[in-house]
């Protein structure tokens, strides 16, 4: 029996594997992005099919930036597709007739000082996406808040003349949102019930003015359902957010309807769906603990109400998100699963009450 | 052109009198915590972390003039309990692991001239006149005075042998 | 009581004393590596500006004004904040020895935090009265305790993050501060009522 | 997956593919005496046992060759007759490929055994003579703990257990020699069943069976029909079922505090492979010598359940269940299951009574999926079946912050896998915290260390000062005794003188 040598790394159990992948994840989440998005290529025509496409290339090419100045290899990391995903999110919560140099620099906003700052995927603290959006509107309000009536679709090559901005966009077209309106006129003190909403404003289908991911609300949600289905993201998040968006509405609505837009206003307007479904449901930056993400959702549901209420902006979704992201740490120091046979508070349970439970 | 000038000075005297006050209130005898770090040292003032002894090395520590993990002697148990005790955060893994070491006998060569275990420590060695001495591998903290005792050179520093009781799971090495 | 309570939801969210007054922000940077540390920090900070702000208030009115010796303000004005700063030094090493010493040369250094002396200049700018002024410091001091909180907890998440080196330490603590500081702007123009 | 159990059903555990038929419906075969048996002595929980044979002894089959040594061990019997060729280092069953001491016999062709000891009515026996006979035959937990029975039985009796959970769960994948002994041997399952409730005075017995093995089901109702109280409890097929905590929890509803046994809340778990020992022990007195082992994996020809002598060579098993044509040595061979079970460097590692299986597997199941960053999906927070955070915990680790692991309750991590096995990064998450588990209790036991190092240090310390002080007052007293000794002299000369 000869002595063998020691084997100080040895491949280490278990040895059975998922066949789950963060490739495959990120594909599914895409995949339920699909038909809201092409919907709204529909209804918004060519300028914003181009806006995509330059939205999601810059936000790739930041990551592969970073990681090739990082000395990280590229293509791995490309490839799982998270770049493309905030892209894809960013390029849905842009105006869609935006300019392209709005989607290059919120491409490369997102993914270099939005997550590859903080060191890849997995470790940033906020949604990249959602800051890209901020950033954009903080600083580039006249852009980011130009809107286009729907159902004028330019074809493709007129439309990519208008997102580089060679073809101005006539006046007629353009029109506020919903939010945007209601905002406008509760400052000018017309109170909801003698606004006159224009035509577009509210349509249950959907066609409707407003970015690429805030028409088709019915789209959205049933990609967000799917996801649920699939098992990518917990009912949790969207339940709770679209729950704490709709009761305060409710009852704001009930009790000075001229002051306070109903609940389903709040649902199927502005980027709630988005924000519920795809965005607040992020894994990096949500907890993930089951009572953690009820915290998280019903918090971001509050502050979107809040700030579309009160706030200075009309849509707050991407500040909630941003905000309960970054409460997000403190969430998960407080709220954390009860581990077997220890009580919440960590300390291990008495054997009367192992017995009893 | 007075005013000023008196105004402050009371009001200087006025907060004067309050902090005296509270002074003695709230007056917080010597700083315990050299006393608490030298408790946790192993107190075999072996010399190997350059100060005069542990209670040397624990005053140089709360200065701050000594990292937590400045006693080698104590390993990493030491340098996280002291670090904690400050409140200090503390990359272990610079910490040199070139795994702990001990003194060993090699049989060979050792003549019993029991130089070696009156400087011990510890009491870490056992053996006797004319004998061959051998090393217990669990109290020797490696501090070096035996090997510059021993006239032969029979007794050496080895890194402590990996058994499959201090065998452990490396950590992976992660993206 | 509603109005009070929309004076501190605007002083403590609204116009944030670290986010949008940018006041504060060394032991904003320094002390929020650890999270109990800088709850800690902020509660001995909140302790120091609202007791300022009261003591402040009364010397204005009592003694600087009515003398006309207003160009003594900012003297004055840091001779009682060291003051408090002294006092809550004591208590915080006599209570809770642990925190004194995590928080280490940031306590005394609560003296040079600008919020600190500018939350009751700014008091006499606005010539506020001495409930408004204790309202507005105990606010904005609320502000700073609760982003400093947020802040540790997201540096404590960052610890642990794969940050590049380049970017190791404060400059990646900066970018979070900046984007914590744009996620606040949500509040911009919030107007309870 | 119905829909109650997708929103109320268990939500912990993972459901890998169980890979457990074709082997699991294959016959037993019992393996041709190996010509040398290595039989490790620390082969339990507990300190080693004490060899009592020398080299060059004859045993008998049976024959006690090794004692037990401190409070918590079992003795070690020869697994056949033959010749102690060494009483030494041999290869332990572990991954590092390190020694550990052992007894090699060279088997003869006789296979004489010890005289049975054979017990009328075993009934008749109170608990302790039992406990006795089953400590006497070295019966341990089968399922992998390996914790000697007679022990947990006297500790049963003391806390008064109202009831015997028998673990039949054996959800690792792959395996099946559970399996197989519930349908070979149903009755003497039941009867050793009788036997340790007796022994530990529990009032009834769940038999927890995963629903993945109806027949063993079948045997076990039909073998326990005319004994009321020992009650079969089929449970859904989830891994880790079979980890005692979560067999307990699914049974009797009841939850082991953390950092207590089973028996505090009143009840002992035993693995239906060790009931079946107990009644071969106190029945006919055979000691352990051998055990079922389920030899499987993608580069075995047949695979099956294999009845092999304690200490038979991993390869000696696989030699005989031969491997498939192009495979002439397997991509990796592990001893256990593929969820918690240890990659062996060779073949030449005996098998030891906790090992239920083992495993050769082929290129494919071997292959290592690459490891990227954690994305915080929270998937190993769903699956893991104690309520841990793995991902907070690996984070921590990563930075070796391992107290802060640790106040995130890394002890009660029973290292089943689930997490690393649903991370869709394929991160290593078990090797961590087995890593930093290894890493805490050394830091733990080098404090300890230091303690006692101090107080050698002190001890030697007080005798240099009271050698010192000795050597001082003795100094002292001598030269007192001197100047004494000297002043007698001086007046005795000056009364010399007076009076001369």
């Amino acid at each position: 029996m000869n002595t063998h040598v020691i084997n100080l790394n040895p491949v280490a159990a278990p040895h059975a594997q998922t066949g789950e992948s963060v490739s495959a994840v990120m594909l599914k989440v895409l995949l339920a992005l699909v038909p809201a998005t092409f919907y709204a290529f529909w209804l918004f025509g060519a300028p914003s099919f181009w806006l995509w496409l330059i939205t999601i290339a810059s936000a790739a090419a930041g990551e592969a930036a970073c990681l090739r100045m990082g000395k990280r290899e590229v293509m791995p990391q490309l490839r799982d597709g998270s770049a493309i995903l905030t892209g894809w999110l960013l390029a849905l919560s842009l105006p869609p007739w935006a300019p392209w140099w709005i989607g290059v620099v919120g491409g490369l906003f997102a993914t270099t000082l939005g997550k590859q700052v903080f060191g890849g995927i997995g470790n940033n603290l906020f949604n990249p996406a959602m800051i890209a959006r901020i950033a954009l509107l903080v600083s580039f309000p006249v852009q980011m808040t130009y809107w286009v009536v729907p159902n004028v679709a330019p074809n493709l090559f007129d439309g990519l003349l208008i997102t580089l901005g060679h073809t101005p966009i006539p006046d007629a077209m353009s029109s506020a949102t919903l939010l945007g309106h209601a905002k406008t006129d509760l400052a000018r003190g017309v109170d909801l019930l003698h606004t006159s909403l224009p035509g577009h404003a509210f349509n249950w289908v959907g066609a409707r003015v407003g970015s690429l991911g805030e028409t088709s609300a019915w789209l959205i949600a049933a990609g967000g359902v799917a996801l649920i289905f699939m098992r990518v993201i917990s009912w949790h998040i969207p339940v709770a957010m679209l729950l704490a968006l709709a009761v305060p509405a409710a009852i704001g609505h009930h009790e000075n309807p001229a002051r306070y837009l109903d609940a389903t206003t709040h649902l199927m307007s502005g980027g709630a769906m988005l924000g519920a479904f795809f965005i607040a449901t992020d894994y990096v930056t949500s907890p993930n603990t089951k009572w953690g993400q009820l915290v998280f959702g019903a918090g971001c549901g509050l502050l979107t109400w809040v700030i579309r209420t009160y706030g200075g902006y009309p849509e707050g979704v991407a500040f909630a998100v941003l905000l309960m992201n970054a409460l997000t740490p403190a969430i998960d120091r407080l709220v954390k699963p009860r581990v077997y046979g220890r009580t919440y508070g960590g300390k291990p349970i008495s054997a009367e009450k192992g017995k009893r439970s | 052109m007075l005013m000023p000038i008196v105004s402050v000075m009371f009001l200087g005297l006025f907060l004067g009198v309050i902090l005296g006050y509270a002074a003695k209130v709230f007056a917080v005898e010597g700083d315990a915590l050299v006393g608490e770090i030298q408790g946790m040292m192993p107190g075999t003032n072996c010399g190997q972390c350059s100060f005069p002894g542990c209670a040397g090395a624990a005053v140089a520590i709360v200065k701050g003039e000594a990292a937590p993990d400045c006693c080698p002697g104590g390993g990493k148990a030491l340098a996280e309990a002291i670090a904690a005790k400050l409140g200090v955060s503390l990359d272990l893994s610079a910490l040199a692991d070139a795994g702990p070491k001990a003194a060993t006998v090699d049989e060979t060569i050792c003549i019993g001239c029991a130089r070696c275990y009156k400087v011990c420590p510890t009491d870490a060695i056992m053996g006797a006149a004319k004998q061959i001495h051998s090393v217990l591998q669990d109290a020797c903290t490696a501090c070096g005075n035996c090997t510059e005792q021993c006239p032969t050179g029979a007794i050496g520093m080895q890194p402590i042998p990996v058994t499959l009781d201090n065998w452990n799971w490396p950590k992976p090495v992660l993206a | 009581m509603s109005e009070f309570l929309i004076l501190l939801i605007s002083t403590a969210l609204v116009n944030n004393v670290v986010l949008v007054k940018f006041l504060g922000l060394c032991p904003f940077m320094g002390v929020s590596k650890k999270l109990d540390s800088s709850f800690g920090m902020g509660l001995a900070t909140t302790f120091v500006i609202t007791l300022a702000s009261g003591a402040c208030w009364a010397l204005e009115h009592y003694l600087l004004a009515p003398l006309g010796l207003n160009y003594l303000r900012i003297l004055t004005f840091i001779l009682v904040i060291a003051a408090a700063v002294q006092f809550i030094e004591m208590v915080v090493r006599k209570m809770t020895p642990e925190l004194y010493r995590t928080l280490g040369i940031y306590l005394p250094l609560i003296t040079t935090n600008c919020a600190v002396l500018g939350l009751p200049l700014l008091n006499v700018q606005q010539s506020h009265g001495f409930v408004m002024s204790v309202t507005y410091g105990f606010g904005s001091s609320v502000g700073f305790t609760l982003v400093l909180t947020m802040f540790a907890g997201l540096r404590e998440r960052l610890a642990l993050a794969k940050v590049p080196e380049t970017f190791e330490g404060a400059p990646v603590s900066f970018v979070l501060a900046s984007l914590l500081a744009l996620s606040f702007m949500g509040f911009a123009g919030l107007k309870l009522g | 997956m119905g829909l109650r159990d997708f929103l109320f059903g268990i939500s912990w555990g993972v459901h890998p593919d169980d890979h457990k038929r074709p082997a699991a419906d294959q016959a037993l075969r019992v393996l041709p005496m190996p010509r040398h048996l290595y039989v490790p002595l620390l082969q339990h929980a507990g300190r080693p046992a004490k060899p009592i044979v020398h080299e060059g002894d004859h045993v008998l089959r049976g024959q006690l060759i090794a004692t037990v040594q401190g409070n918590v061990s079992a003795p070690v019997h020869a697994p056949a007759s033959g010749r102690i060729i060494k009483v030494g280092e041999i290869p332990a069953p572990h991954a590092s490929g390190l020694g550990f001491p052992g007894i090699v016999i060279e088997t003869d062709a006789e296979q004489r055994s010890v005289p049975a000891d054979l017990v009328s009515d075993p009934f008749a026996l109170s608990p302790e003579q039992i406990a006795e006979r089953v400590a006497a035959a070295g019966v341990v937990g089968l399922g992998g703990a390996t914790f000697p029975s007679a022990i947990k039985f006297a500790l049963g009796l003391r806390l008064k257990v109202d009831t015997l959970i028998v673990n039949g769960g054996e959800c690792e994948p792959y395996l099946s020699s559970d399996d197989r002994i519930m349908r070979d041997c149903a009755a003497d399952v039941v009867d050793g069943i009788r036997l340790v409730m007796r022994a530990i005075g529990a009032g009834q017995a769940l038999v927890g069976i995963e629903n993945n093995k109806p027949e063993a089901i079948t045997a076990m109702k039909t073998a326990a029909e005319s004994f009321p109280e020992v009650k079969i409890r089929p449970v859904p097929a989830r891994y880790p079922m079979g980890s005692d905590k979560q067999l307990i929890q699914m049974l009797t509803g009841r939850e082991v505090p953390s950092n207590a046994r089973a028996a505090t809340v009143g009840v002992l778990v035993h693995n239906v492979s060790t009931c079946a020992m107990v009644s071969r022990a106190v029945r006919t007195g055979m000691p352990l010598i051998e055990r079922i082992v389920t030899v499987n994996g993608g580069a075995i020809a047949q695979p099956g359940n294999v009845l092999a002598p304690i200490g038979t060579p991993v390869q000696d098993l696989i030699d005989f269940c031969g491997l498939k044509a192009g495979h002439e040595k397997p991509a990796r061979m592990v001893l256990g299951g593929p969820m918690m079970g240890m990659t062996l460097p060779n073949g030449d590692v005996p098998i030891i009574k906790g090992c239920g299986g083992v495993l050769a597997l082929d290129a494919n199941e071997a292959e290592l999926p690459k490891t990227t960053a954690c994305i915080r999906c929270g998937s190993c927070v769903n699956a893991c079946p104690m309520g841990l955070l793995p991902l907070e915990m690996a984070a921590r680790i990563r930075k070796s912050d391992y107290k802060a692991a640790e106040e995130l309750a890394i002890d009660d991590c029973i290292a089943c896998g689930c997490c690393a096995y649903a991370c869709p990064s394929h991160i290593p998450l078990a090797q961590m915290f087995n890593h930093a588990k290894g890493e805490l209790w050394s830091r733990e036991k080098q404090a300890k260390r230091n303690e006692r190092i101090k107080n050698l240090s002190a001890a030697r310390q007080a005798r240099l000062e009271r050698d010192a002080r000795e050597r001082a007052e003795a100094a002292a007293k001598r030269k007192a005794a001197r100047a004494a000794q000297q002043a007698a002299e001086k007046n005795s000369a000056n009364s010399g003188e007076a009076s001369a």
